[in-house]
């Protein structure tokens, strides 16, 4: 199986092939000096040229992944046939107007903008509070707020829109 | 000595508090929230009572539950903790018409030292140098504006009911000052009941240096040394650490009678923080006094050697502190720092969620106080605290080397923590030379993190293929990586091996 | 400073070593069997390498595979931990012809001290007092059973090349010789390559007290005070505390200075640890050296403040030793406990396998030092030892109060652990009052346990109702318990909580 | 479901009812005052008229139940129809002749007896090593050793039969 991967950015190639009872590994066409093992579900040991790094991979609500390796922390999609649809729909949409999501669930206390109003990129679009903090959520970009779906004292959950700016 | 003590908190404290009560034979009685059914603080308690809805103000701010639980339970005492009703002297008050003993100050010592105004005014009768401000709550924000025209920006809005940085706000122009007076007051409100706020002229790169003190029923005040805690992000203290990099035995000495002399004033009894700023040159200004035990109290625990929390308990049963403990020196260093569940990426946004994996550290010189556990939903509820990781050595270096390697060593999923932010701080060249403010966490985070100084070239190699297999098992474990119990290697492991050992790495 | 190390072992200390070479920004790099490949040493190591199959005489102990790897990883320095080879004086040896340097005592002092019959004429010659017996291994058991007859019985049969109760055996009279020495005999083969014995005369009732020394390249040998381990089940020590209950400052002093009498003769340098027997007299003899680092250094660890696996590469690295520390005294109490995959139930069978689940203690006085986790197969070709429990406290009171409180959140499922006859121990009253010896643990063995002295009334009831819930699990998750991430609380539920606060518990 | 559940030796009837999506709990007959929730497979946090008990859950190679109740362990059978079979048939094995099972995985070094020997209670019949510890495997019973399943040199696996006693 050869698995499309965008991480930090840049593109990638791996390939994993059955060898006996497991997987033989190939990164961008060249096979690579791996030895892997599964320690529970989502964290990988990798030897890699003998170097040791424990990494973790959990999904993110937007379908893509966060991977902790070692000491570094990355966002990568994958891209194959099956998920293909998917990830070019989230592409697609990330290209249009921007959305304001809830980055965590909690409560809508205050709005600051309404919709129609100019706004600047990291202008304030509204304040939630979760876990006893008030946090101001700011605008991706600057432009006119579009579409403004949260209302004052809504419960809202991660990943939710709360806006859109174009 | 008490036979059941009633732990009115949740979370790392309760947890703490209840260890204490094991070790020395007392059986302890939780409290817990609906989403708190499952926490680690009701799994390790003896006994546990629900108290009611999620909302703190429904459940562990509701005085009436908690001394139903502790009447019906046979509860001889209760602990407090911090935050939630710690310094609010209707516990105590409450305690006493239930006829059972509150591990803490009375109720007056609360309202003559608690409110930061009082606290100020007593301070100043008690020759403790203060901070220019008001010393009263302030009704409207024209006043109060006004005031900080006169006292000069930048200046500090803090709750009256205040503590741990809610309701603070730094207003450094009079632009900012309606949007700050509102959001501290909004914020003052929802964590302590209480919008009243005052203000009080913000001294340039100040220390927050704290003392320890400790009052018995019989007369006898002692100071257990100083906790420094200028690494702060927004007024929210994340590093604490014991001794202060600047404190001289003559300043110790100094600052420890200033408090004691406080405590005095107040007809302090118990555990608790006199939190001074300290400037350029080392003078020292009363800030508020924390009439309970702190989070950082561990430092002082691990450079002592002391049970806070026991002799907390030993006090509240009317034992005497020996003599000796006004001498004491501290040993070695020791250095606390906050796990918070939050996004350190991500404008440090609350973070809650299910911990789906963790590694948490171990082995010499480390000391894990927390409250949560792997598989353990953290709820959205409450303080994002999820414990503390505290590292003792021989010296400031060896501790700050202890807590690297363990913040090397922990890792976390499902949620985000601020764990990379201690590992940026433990390597910042003023942090290592102690050169510390209180803004200066403030003014690091300004700049973008440099990055990875921690040069594992081949992290993101590794990271794509652990994305390749995890991808793979999405199809089934069948099509996943080799499991670590299957034994037997591989062809191409042990073909992997020839190579790495035919070639130098 | 060396700039990479190798480490030559697995399991705890494997990791232990790791631990003190990323603190002091040394590199590690850690060897594995087949069987070793997802142990917490290689997750945690910076490198790490296979050096073949599962049993040790084809991995751990392979001197030529562990030279291949230090020389391709390009590593300065090895690092033996204790076991396998640490002992084994063909490593320092095979290391110096490598050009790298070995972190431990030269050869030479390895052959001069390590072997018991060497080791004890060097002592006689330094003054030392010793404990009857043979000087030299024994070929023939005839020979080795004449001389019992001579000593009388009881007498101690022992491994050249032994530690840790391994090739050990307690022989009560001439019946029971010749199984003793058969078995003895090839426990020593397998566990060190080498069946040689010796026997000498067993003491009754004598306490294990050991004396840990640091000795540099220098000239300059220090006593960091004693530990006792007295506590040991067939000879292999269980339960280690600093300071020991009945050794007065004089008697340290005689010992430590008896043991740095007998390491200069021996020409000795890095850690290692003289082992005395002491009588009821407080009179010490003799037993033998260590020349590693102990199982049970971080009780030494935690009354002095030092680090020793820090320590052992300051010194390997040419570092001198300050004075200072030739006048330490303990702080505190310090007590460890073993913990090894072994059923108590059972006559103590190993019990390797998949840990299932566990719950690990933390908090205040509490350190851990292990090398499993949970998800992990504990392998069945190496000692069972999981880790290491460790508590400090002000006194000895409190340290065992935290360890017992440490031992009641310990829990673990798939295997089984000696965890429980911890806690038994630790609720005897002669072990509370620090009367104990060598015999005292195997003594105690012999009555049956009490059944549940910890009051937990309602267990019984709890576990019939897991089982329940468990086995309704066995058809599905969707009829098995309440998850504990599923929020709102069912009817029963909220009926449950009523009914309990309309009672007293 | 109910369940029929032997436990330290006493028989035990739990009732398990659904009730909205949770279980009602009563033990034999009468109803419980229990919260119990699963924290993770095999761990369950029971509060038991307000007492907190943590349990843990495994089942033994013999068919058993070994269950972790606060400081308590328990061994504990499950009878339920499903399992009725395997549990009888478990049971009558145990009033036949006494089977030497090996107590865990390791390697036989040597047999200390020879099929028709008679053997006390407690004598050694034969002695496994593992973890590099040599145990000896003592006989349950007085009686004559009938079969002596294990060589030397031969490793075994936790639960294996090694020898019988009769």
């Amino acid at each position: 199986m050869k698995y499309e991967i965008q991480i930090a950015g840049k593109p990638c190639t791996v390939e994993l092939e059955r060898d006996a009872a497991r997987w033989s590994i190939s990164l961008d066409g060249s096979p690579a000096d791996v030895d892997a093992v599964e320690l529970s579900p989502g964290v990988f040991s990798i030897l890699l040229d003998g170097l040791s790094y424990e990494v973790r991979v959990s999904p993110e609500p937007d379908g893509t992944l966060r991977i902790l390796s070692g000491l570094e922390e990355f966002t990568a999609e994958v891209v194959d046939p099956r998920s293909w649809r998917r990830r070019r729909h989230g592409a697609l949409e990330a290209e249009g107007r921007q959305a304001v999501a809830a980055p965590m669930p909690g409560k809508v206390v205050r709005l600051l903008v309404q919709a129609g109003d100019r706004v600047e990129a990291g202008q304030g679009i509204l304040v939630i509070e979760a876990m006893k903090m008030q946090n101001e959520i700011r605008s991706p970009k600057s432009g006119v707020v579009e579409g403004l779906l949260a209302r004052e004292g809504q419960a809202v959950n991660a990943g939710e829109v709360l806006a859109w700016v174009d | 000595m008490f036979r059941k003590i009633l732990i009115a908190n949740r979370g790392e404290i309760a947890v703490r508090i209840l260890r204490a009560c094991r070790e020395l034979g007392i059986r302890s009685v939780a409290v817990f929230s609906d989403v708190d059914r499952a926490s680690l603080h009701v799994r390790l308690a003896d006994e546990a009572y629900p108290i009611g809805p999620a909302p703190s103000r429904e459940s562990y701010l509701r005085i009436d539950k908690l001394m139903d639980v502790a009447r019906r339970a046979g509860c001889d005492a209760v602990h407090p903790g911090y935050g939630f009703l710690a310094e609010n002297p209707a516990l105590p008050r409450a305690c006493t018409d239930s006829g059972v003993t509150f591990i803490g100050p009375p109720a007056e010592a609360m309202e003559a030292l608690g409110s930061k105004t009082a606290g100020r005014q007593l301070a100043r009768r008690a020759d403790v140098p203060t901070v220019p401000g008001a010393f009263d709550p302030i009704e409207k924000p024209e006043e109060a504006e006004s005031l900080a025209q006169v006292l000069g920006y930048p200046v500090l809005l803090k709750a009256i009911a205040g503590g741990g940085g809610k309701g603070m706000r730094l207003v450094a122009n009079a632009a900012e000052f309606a949007s700050a007076w509102r959001d501290a007051g909004s914020e003052a409100l929802n964590a302590f009941g209480d919008a009243r706020l005052y203000l009080e002229k913000y001294l340039l790169r100040p220390r927050h240096i704290e003392i320890q003190i400790l009052a018995d029923n019989h007369g006898r005040v002692v100071s257990l040394g100083e906790r420094e805690c200028s690494v702060q992000r927004r007024h929210q203290k994340l590093v604490e650490e014991a001794p202060s990099p600047v404190v001289t035995p003559g300043l110790r000495a100094q600052m420890g009678e200033a408090a004691v002399r406080l405590a005095r004033a107040g007809g302090y009894v118990n555990a608790g923080t006199v939190e001074f700023l300290v400037d350029a040159n080392l003078d020292f200004y009363f800030l508020e006094v924390n009439t309970r035990l702190q989070v950082e109290h561990p430092v002082t625990e691990q450079v002592t050697g002391l049970d806070l929390v026991k002799l907390q308990i030993a006090i509240a049963a009317g034992h005497r502190l020996p003599f000796a403990w006004e001498s004491i020196t501290p040993r070695g260093h020791a250095m606390e720092v906050r796990l918070y569940a939050e996004d350190p990426e991500n404008n440090f946004f609350p973070s809650p969620g299910r911990i789906l994996s963790r590694r948490m550290p171990t082995g010499p010189g480390i000391r894990i106080d927390e409250g949560v556990y792997e598989g353990w939903t953290v709820p959205n509820d409450y303080d994002p605290l999820l414990g503390k990781l505290i590292a003792w050595g021989n010296s400031r270096e060896e501790t700050i080397a202890r807590l690297r390697r363990a913040l090397e060593e922990f890792a976390v999923t499902g949620i985000k923590t601020n764990a990379a932010l201690f590992r940026r701080i433990l390597a910042e060249t003023d942090f290592l030379h102690g050169e510390i403010h209180t803004r200066w966490l403030d003014e690091l985070l300004r700049v973008p993190a440099a990055a990875s100084r921690n040069g594992y070239p081949g992290a993101a190699k590794a990271a794509v293929i652990a994305a390749a297999l995890w991808q793979g098992n999405q199809g089934g474990a069948a099509s996943g990586a080799p499991q670590a119990e299957e034994s037997e290697p591989s062809r191409w492991k042990i073909e992997g091996r020839r190579r790495q050992l035919d070639r130098d790495p």
